[in-house]
C-alpha cells in the first residue's frame, strides 16, 4: 500500500507504534476485500446510520443565488449529526474484527468522540475519549452525550488544551495501550493508512452524489464544495470524481478572523509544509517549526494541520481551498437556516458560504453539491451566545 | 569510532553500564543549563542527551512535556540549542546527542541541521517521531558527516524489524523499556534481557541502551543485571531542573546512578 | 367524511372557525387523491426529510431482555430530529395549496414549532409560534432554532403557561386571521379534520414498518409500540396495522410521578371522556369538568389530552396503554443510550421501557416494533440537570 | 315566548335596542356577583349573560379569561353558579343566559344541566364551543324543556348556513361582530348591516343581537343604526369587575349603554 500522496503522508511516529500500524494497514488491505466485512458494514449504515442520506436540490438557495444549480448532501441526517459516523463505524467494525475490545479517540467540537462513543456502545465495546479541557468547557452537552453513552471523558491539560493535545494525548495512551486499543482517528489525517482508510470510508459520500445526481440529472456536479477541517468529508467527497477532470472541487478552510490576522485555520491556503501527528502536510508553524494555535468558530475545523491527501491536491492544482471568515460562516449559518430550514453546523456553514459564492458566478444550467457535513444543533449555544439573532 | 562509541567502550573497559542522562535544554533557564549539564558531567555521565523542545512532544510523558513548555516559554529555539552546544564544548568532551522531534528539524532543513550540527559539536541525534523507514534523508546526511543517528527499538518490536533497527543505528540502540511515553514508573520487563540478547545477536558491535521511566539505583542495577550496555535516564533528571532543586543536588543524583552503573548486578 | 372514531372526535370549536374546518376538509380530501400533491409531498420526505428512516434491529437491546426480537423505527433521524416532520411537511403543502401565507402552530417542548418553523423556512411561508411561557424558559434552545429559521416565537402568558394553552392562544390567534391564516397543529388531536388528516401523514411510518419488516423477516409484527402524548406517532405507527388482528398495539402514556399522584398525563390509563380544544376524548380533568394540568419528565407528553382515535382503539381494545412513569423512562433513556448508541427522545424512552417490559415476557421467535419518535439532544440539559449520569 | 323572546319584544316595542350585558359569575366573589348583577339590572339591562368559568375558555380575550381564572381561583363551579340564578331569580325577572364552554356541561351531564337550569330560573344557554353541528343532543333536551339555547353566526359564515343558524338558534341570533375572540376595540363592519339583514331575512321573527368588542355608546348607537335588535355588551363590563370599580360604577356604565340603545341611530 502506498503511504504517501506525492510528498505528503508518510508514518512519523514513535517506533513502538509502528508495528500496530503495520498490522493496522494489512488487516485493514484484507477487510475491505471481504464480503462479510462489506457486508456487515453496509448493514450499519443502511439500518442503523439512516444512509443513504439525501441529495437535496436546494431551490430557494438556488434562486438567491441566482446562477448555478445548488444540491445539499446531508450528511446532518446520518445518526449522531454528522458525517463522522461514517469513519467511526468503519473503524469500529475494523478494531472489532482485529479482536480489540478498546477504542480510543480524541474530539474537538465533541462529534468525533460522540460518534466513537456511539459506535463502542452499538458494538458493545469500551470507549475513551481524549479531549481538550477548553474543548470540554465549551462543549458542555457532547461531553454529557459521551458519557451517557458510556464513554470515559478524559480532560486533556497539556498544551494549548484543545484538539490538537487531544490528538498528542491519544498517542500517548495508544503508544503504552496498543496491544489491546484501536485508535479510532477522527478525520483522514495521521499517519499512514489512516489517511487512506479513513478517505475510503468517507467516500460513501461523494458515490452516493455521483448515483443520486445520475438519477436527478443524469449527469455529474460541474462543482463540489466541502469544509475542510482535518479533512475527510472533503476528501470523501471528491475522492470518487478525482479521475472526471471535468468536476472541479472546492475545499473551504477557516479563515477565522481573517486570513491577515493570527487566529485562523486556514493551513492549506496559508500554512507551510511540515510534518505532525504521524504525517507530511501543510501546517501552521512559525519559523521554528513550533505548531501554531488555530482558530475557528467552527470547533471541527479548530486544527492546525490538515490531511496529506489535500495538500497533494492543491500543489497538483486538482482541488482549490479557500478561506471564509468567522462572519462569513455565521452569514451562512443564518441564511441557510431561513431559506431552507436547514441549520447547518457551522463548519459546513463555511462550505456553504464558498459553494453559493461560487454558484452565483456560475450560469444556471451548472450543477454545485455542497456537503453539509453535519447539522448545527451542537454550536446553537455558541451562535445564541453571539447574538447572532435577535 | 564516534565520540559516542568511545564512551561506551570505555564504559565496558572499565566494567561500567554507561550512564546516558538526558536534560531540556533552556530548563530551568537558558543560562541555567549550562550548569545543569555540567553538574551531569560531573556526577559521571558518559553520554548527554539535550532535548530541543517542541510544542508537541508525543513520545513524551508529564514531566518532559512540561520541560518543553518550560523551555518555549523561555524562548528557546533549536538554534539556540546548537549555540549551547559549541559553549558545551569549550568545557566538556562528554558526547552529545540531541533529542528532538522531527518538524524542527524538517523546518530547519535537514541538511542545515545535520551541518550545524557537527560544527558545534553534536555527537549524535535522537529523534523520536522518525521511524527507521521515513529516515532514509536524515540517516544519509548523517551518515555523510559522521553524525550518529540513533533508533529505537520497543519490546513490541518484532525480530525481524528489532535486527533491522539494531543494524541501522549508530551511537548506540535505544531500547525502549516497555511500551509507552517516556517518565513513569515501570517495572521493567522481564523480556528486556530477550530484547537486549536480540540486539547483540543481530550486531554485536552496537551498544544497547535502555531507557524510559528509569529513575532508581536499582532499576539501574537491574537493567544491567540484564545485558544493557547503556542506560538512559530522563524525567528523573528533568524533574529536578523544573523543581527548583540545585545543581548540587543534580549532581548528586546523577552520582548515585553512576555508582549503580559499577556495583554488582541482578539486584532490585 | 367521518368526523369521529366511535363517539370520540367531532368538531367543537367556535362557530367563526367552522367554515375554515369545513374547507380544510374538502382540500385535505382532494389533495389526498391528488397525484402531483402526494408527489411533491414524497420529494419533500425523501429528498429533505431523509426519508425512509431505518426499521433497525437491535440486537444487544433484544440480547439484554432476553424474549421477542426488537426493532427500532428510527424516526429519530428525519430532519428536526422528530416524527413531527412527517405531519407538518404535509399540512404545509397542503396549506401552500389552499393560498395561505402564514401558518401559526403551538408548541410544547419546541419540537413541533421547531419543525413548522423548518417547514415554513424551505417553502418560503411566515410561521408564528405559541408556546407557554414555562416551555419558553425550559426549551430556550428550541426557541433560538425556531427564531434562527425565521419563525416569530410568541409566549403565551394565560392558564398553566404550557402547551394546552399555547394551543387555546393559537386558536385565539386563529379565530381572528382565518382567511389568511393556516393553523398547523401538531398532533392526532383538536377538530376535525385534524385527527384523520395528521394521521394520515404520521401512517408513513407504519407503512414503512411494514414493508421494512416483511423484507427483513417476511412478515408483520407481533407487537407495536409507541408513546402517546397528543398520539401522533403511535396512530401513524399503527393505524396501518389496524386490520391485522394477530398485531398487537401498545401505547405508552406518561405515568409522570405515578398514577396515583396529581402529577402525570396518563389520559387514556386514568382520564375520563370529555371536550377540550376541538374534540370529544378522554381527558385529565377534576369533578366540575376543569381541565388538570399535566406533568411528564418528557415536554412532548405533557398535555391533559389525546387523539380521539386512541379513545376509541381503547374502548373496542385494538390497543392498550400503560403508564411510563418519569423514573422508567429515564432509566430507559441512559439504557438505550448505553446498549445502543441511541439517546431517544424522552417521550420515546417511554416507548422503550414498555416495549423492553413486554418483548422480555414473550419468545425469541416473536417480533416488537418500537418507534423511536425523536432523537433526545434536547433532553439532555433536563437529563443532565437531573443528575443521571455520574 | 321565551322570557328571553319577551324582552327583546318589550324592547322592540319600546322602539329600544335590546342590552344584553354580560359578567362572570364569582367575580370580583361570589357574594359580590348578585351585587354587580343587580346594577346591571338597575342600569337598564334587558337580558342579562352570566358566564360559567371553565379552565379553558378558547373564544375568549384577555379580559374574561383574567375573569374566568380569577372565578376558578374563587372556587367557582357550575353547581354554585346555578345556585346564584336561584338566588337572583328571588329579586328579578330579568332573562338569564348562561355562557358557558362544552366540558363542564358535559361533565354534568346535559340532561342533568338542563333540568337544573330550568329549576334554578335560567332562560338559555350559550355555549360557544359547541356549533349547531355538534349540539344535537343539547339542542333537543333545551327543546324539549324549554330553555333556549342560543348560536352564533359570523362574519365568515356562508350564506346558507347563516340560515341554517338563524333558524336553529331560539331566544335570540348572537351575531358576532368580526372574526376572533371576545374583547378588544371593533371596528364594526359596514358588512354588519348584511349580517343583520340575512338573518331577519332567514328567520324574521327571530331577534339578532350583535356582540363581540362592543363597549361604548357609539359602538351600540352603529349597531343600532344598522339594525341589530339587541346588542352584547361584556369584556367592558367584566373589566370593570376586575378593576376595583363598585357596583355604582356598573351601574352607570350601564345606564350610559342602555341611554345609547334608545337614542337616534347612525352616530359612531
Ligand atoms: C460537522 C463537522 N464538519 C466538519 C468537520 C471537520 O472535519 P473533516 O475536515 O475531517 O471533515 C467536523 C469535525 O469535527 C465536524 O464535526
Ligand atoms: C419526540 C417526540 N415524541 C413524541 C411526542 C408526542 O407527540 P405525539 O403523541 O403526537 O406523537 C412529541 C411531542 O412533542 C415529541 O417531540
Amino acid at each position: 500500500m502506498n503511504t504517501r500522496f506525492g510528498e505528503y503522508g508518510g508514518q512519523y511516529v514513535p517506533e513502538v507504534l509502528v508495528p500496530a500500524l503495520m498490522e493496522l494497514e494489512s488487516e485493514y488491505q484484507r477487510a475491505k476485500k471481504d464480503p462479510a466485512f462489506l457486508k456487515e458494514l453496509d448493514g450499519y449504515n443502511v439500518n442503523y446510520g439512516g444512509r443513504e442520506t439525501p441529495l437535496y436540490f436546494a431551490r430557494r438557495l438556488t434562486e438567491r443565488c441566482g446562477g448555478a444549480k445548488i444540491y445539499l448532501k446531508r450528511e446532518d441526517l446520518c445518526h449522531g449529526g454528522a458525517h463522522k459516523f461514517n469513519n467511526v463505524m468503519g473503524q469500529a467494525l475494523l478494531a472489532k474484527r482485529m479482536g480489540k475490545e478498546r477504542l480510543i479517540a480524541e474530539t474537538g467540537a465533541g462529534q468525533h468522540g460522540t460518534a466513537t462513543a456511539m459506535a463502542a456502545a452499538v458494538l458493545g465495546m469500551k470507549a475513551e475519549i481524549y479531549m481538550g479541557e477548553k474543548d470540554v468547557a465549551r462543549q458542555r452537552m457532547n461531553v454529557f452525550r459521551m458519557k451517557l453513552m458510556g464513554a470515559k471523558v478524559h480532560e486533556v491539560r497539556s498544551g494549548s488544551k484543545l484538539l490538537k493535545d487531544a490528538i498528542n494525548e491519544a498517542f500517548r495512551d495508544w503508544a503504552a495501550s496498543v496491544e489491546n486499543t484501536y485508535y479510532l482517528l477522527g478525520t483522514a489525517a495521521g499517519p499512514h493508512p489512516y489517511p487512506t482508510m479513513v478517505r475510503d470510508f468517507q467516500s460513501i459520500i461523494g458515490r452516493e452524489i455521483r448515483q443520486q445526481l445520475i438519477v436527478a440529472e443524469g449527469r455529474t456536479p460541474d462543482l463540489l464544495v466541502a469544509c475542510v477541517g482535518g479533512g475527510s468529508n472533503a476528501i470523501g467527497t471528491f475522492h470518487p470524481f478525482l479521475d472526471d477532470r471535468n468536476v472541479r472541487m472546492l475545499g473551504a478552510e477557516a479563515a477565522g478572523e481573517g486570513l491577515d490576522t493570527e487566529h485562523h485555520s486556514a493551513t492549506l491556503t496559508v500554512g507551510e509544509v511540515g510534518v505532525l501527528q504521524g504525517c507530511k502536510s501543510y501546517l501552521l508553524q512559525d519559523e521554528n517549526g513550533m505548531i501554531k494555535e488555530a482558530h475557528s468558530v467552527a470547533p471541527g475545523l479548530d486544527y492546525p494541520g490538515v490531511g496529506p491527501e489535500h495538500s497533494f491536491l492543491k500543489d497538483i492544482k486538482r482541488a482549490e481551498y479557500v478561506g471564509v471568515t468567522d462572519k462569513e460562516a455565521l452569514g451562512s449559518f443564518v441564511l441557510l437556516s431561513q431559506v431552507e430550514g436547514i441549520i447547518p453546523a457551522l463548519e459546513s456553514a463555511h462550505a456553504v458560504h464558498a459553494g453559493m459564492r461560487e454558484a452565483a458566478k456560475m450560469s444556471k444550467d451548472q450543477i454545485v453539491v455542497i456537503t453539509i457535513s453535519g447539522r448545527g444543533d451542537k454550536d446553537l449555544e455558541t451562535v445564541f451566545d453571539m447574538g447572532v439573532v435577535q | 569510532m564516534s565520540r559516542i562509541g568511545r564512551a561506551f567502550s570505555n564504559a565496558k573497559a572499565e566494567r561500567r553500564t554507561a550512564l546516558v542522562c538526558y536534560l531540556m535544554a533552556g530548563v530551568p533557564s537558558m543560562p541555567r543549563s549550562m550548569e545543569m549539564v555540567m553538574a551531569c558531567v560531573r556526577g559521571g555521565a558518559d553520554v548527554m542527551e539535550i532535548g530541543v523542545p517542541f510544542s508537541d512532544p508525543v513520545a513524551d510523558g508529564p514531566v518532559i512535556q512540561e520541560a518543553s513548555v518550560k523551555a518555549l516559554e523561555n524562548g528557546v529555539t533549536p538554534r539556540m540549542v546548537l549555540d549551547l552546544v559549541r559553549e558545551l564544548r569549550s568545557r566538556t568532551d562528554v558526547p552529545i546527542v540531541l533529542m528532538g522531534y522531527y518538524n524542527p528539524i524538517f523546518r530547519f532543513g535537514e541538511e542545515r541541521y545535520v551541518k550545524e550540527c557537527i560544527s558545534t559539536g553534536v555527537d549524535g541525534l535522537i529523534v523520536p517521531d522518525l521511524p527507521l523507514h521515513e529516515s532514509g534523508s536524515l540517516m544519509k546526511l548523517c551518515r555523510e558527516s559522521g553524525l550518529d543517528l540513533v533508533q529505537l527499538s520497543t519490546p513490541l518490536t518484532p525480530d525481524q524489524r528489532a535486527a533491522e533497527l539494531a543494524n541501522a543505528t549508530s551511537g548506540f540502540l535505544y531500547l525502549v523499556t516497555r511500551p509507552g511515553i517516556t517518565g513513569g514508573d515501570t517495572g521493567t520487563t522481564p523480556d528486556m534481557e530477550r530484547q537486549v540478547r536480540r540486539a547483540h545477536e543481530a550486531n554485536n558491535g552496537m551498544p544497547v541502551a535502555a531507557g524510559f521511566g528509569i529513575s532508581t539505583p536499582e532499576k539501574v542495577r537491574a537493567l544491567r543485571g540484564m545485558g544493557a550496555d547503556g542506560v538512559i535516564v530522563g524525567s528523573a533528571l528533568v524533574a529536578l531542573t523544573l523543581d527548583g532543586s540545585s545543581s548540587a543536588d543534580l549532581e548528586k543524583t546523577v552520582a548515585t546512578l553512576a555508582e549503580a552503573c559499577k556495583g554488582r548486578t541482578g539486584e532490585g
